[in-house]
């Protein structure tokens, strides 16, 4: 069971927020989302993860699937406020490195 | 092929929580919340054991759901259809979990999984379960593939 | 004791989906949860029928929790500990379910089952199982009390 | 899973709303929360059932015990937006008669 909550700010940042568990089943709507507000022209995305009590390998490739096509029309995608338990599991991949945990999801693109 | 690994123990544990079902990915729901009802019984695992565990079940069964059943013809009418079974436990050293399933056999070698590229949107599940587990084994048995997951547990 | 009743067959359904676990009031939610999967597969159910069902289903398995071990030592080390097993399923026609548990055999004649007294605060829920269901059985086999419960399904 | 909302209104009238299911293990907390609200002297309570999803012999023996308390105590206690299915377990008990369902929180005391 998950709920995407999804708003775009007055500054053009687009802010995701996937409420409960990130499996293979709602990895395919997170998808979903991040293709269509890039299509939609927001590019710059936070993906806020504080109300996310899991993730998978399909969710973290729907993150890098939302990455790389903000990435190629000139955005980026961050993630914010990412819990411990969810933390370990982009340290277990490397995907700290790629996807860097942001604190606060306001704060998200102020480097 | 292995043997059954150490986690297997797990379907003789007093404890166990057993579940048998079609192998869909909207089952997998029903997973987490037996794994819920499981931290419920031992409120002292750490969120990271939790989750290591957690995450390497649904990686699992996840491949169950997508891969085991990719070329074979057990939904024609007649045949035994696309099931599997799940065994999960917790004592005071380990959390286990043992699959089973009746789809085709796999010839993957679990010494070989290697993390893919950063910008790589699949082909991560095996690799991150088997770096979150401290023992992954595999076995074919009458007709079966037979999974077995343990994480020792660890202090918070 | 009775006959296997007719929703006994739910135990061969390829869409069954089978739990096996602890006899403990916490694992109600855990059955809830099983029950909420079902629905999820077959949308096309009434509330009213959903509601009688599991209702019932609730009934049978928290009387098994609350009466079954009462008397009984299946806690001493080294016995088999108090657990369950819960197989449900749905055709076109029925809803099912099919219990089974290791607790002490019951004289309980379900014929004569009767609602108590309007102001009663127990006691109310073999009768509210026999209200709601089409069909309720029960019968001991191998040292172990199996129960089979069937609502027969109605237009909305 | 179940939360209980309990609130009193200024009329001195004690409204208690079920999250979730009522069975075996939340009626336990409903009795007893039905019990304070009395023994503290709030004799008149409404149980909006508006919010509860599920409802077995457990949760009408706690709502039986808790209309008793009430009523010794010289109060009512009375039920309120009930959906269809949890009517439909009023109504095989024959409590429909001895419980009856108002429509509204607020009118439940009006006669
Ligand atoms: N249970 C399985 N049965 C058959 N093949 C499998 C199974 N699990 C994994 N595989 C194979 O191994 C590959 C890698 O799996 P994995 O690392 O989980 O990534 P992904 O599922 O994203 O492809 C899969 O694409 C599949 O070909
Ligand atoms: N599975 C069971 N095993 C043994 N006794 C049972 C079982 N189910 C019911 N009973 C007996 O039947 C009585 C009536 O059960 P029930 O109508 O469900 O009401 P309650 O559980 O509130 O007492 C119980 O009090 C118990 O003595």
């Amino acid at each position: 069971m998950i709920e995407f909550a999804v708003h775009t700010r007055d500054d053009g940042i687009g802010v995701v927020t996937p409420e409960g568990r990130l499996n293979m089943v709602s990895a395919r709507r997170l998808k979903e989302i991040l293709s269509e507000l890039v299509s939609g022209g927001t590019t710059r995305i936070v993906v806020d993860l504080g109300e996310t009590t899991f993730l998978d390998s399909s969710g973290l490739g729907a993150l890098i699937g939302g990455l790389k096509s903000a990435r190629q029309a000139g955005g980026d995608l961050r993630i914010a406020r990412v819990s411990p338990a969810v933390m370990t599991v982009f340290e277990l991949t490397n995907l700290d490195r790629v996807l860097r945990a942001r604190e606060s999801v306001e704060g998200a693109f102020d480097d | 092929m292995t043997d059954p690994g150490p986690a297997r123990v797990v379907t003789t544990l007093e404890s166990r929580l057993v579940l048998s079902a079609p192998a869909t990915p909207e089952i997998m729901d029903l997973v987490h919340a037996m794994l819920e009802h499981l931290w419920g019984t031992s409120p002292d695992i750490s969120d990271r054991d939790r989750m290591r565990f957690e995450m390497s079940v649904i990686e699992i069964l996840g491949n169950v759901v997508e891969h085991a059943y990719a070329a074979d013809h057990s939904d024609i009418p007649g045949q035994d259809g696309r099931r599997f079974e799940i065994v999960v436990g917790i004592t005071e050293e380990n959390l286990m979990a043992h699959l089973g399933d009746n789809g085709l056999p796999t010839e993957l070698d679990l010494s070989g999984v290697a993390m893919p590229d950063a910008l790589a949107e699949s082909g991560r599940g095996l690799a991150l379960a088997t770096a979150a587990l401290d023992d992954l084994s595999y076995e074919r048995v009458d007709g079966r593939n037979l999974w077995d997951l343990l994480c020792l547990r660890t202090a918070d």
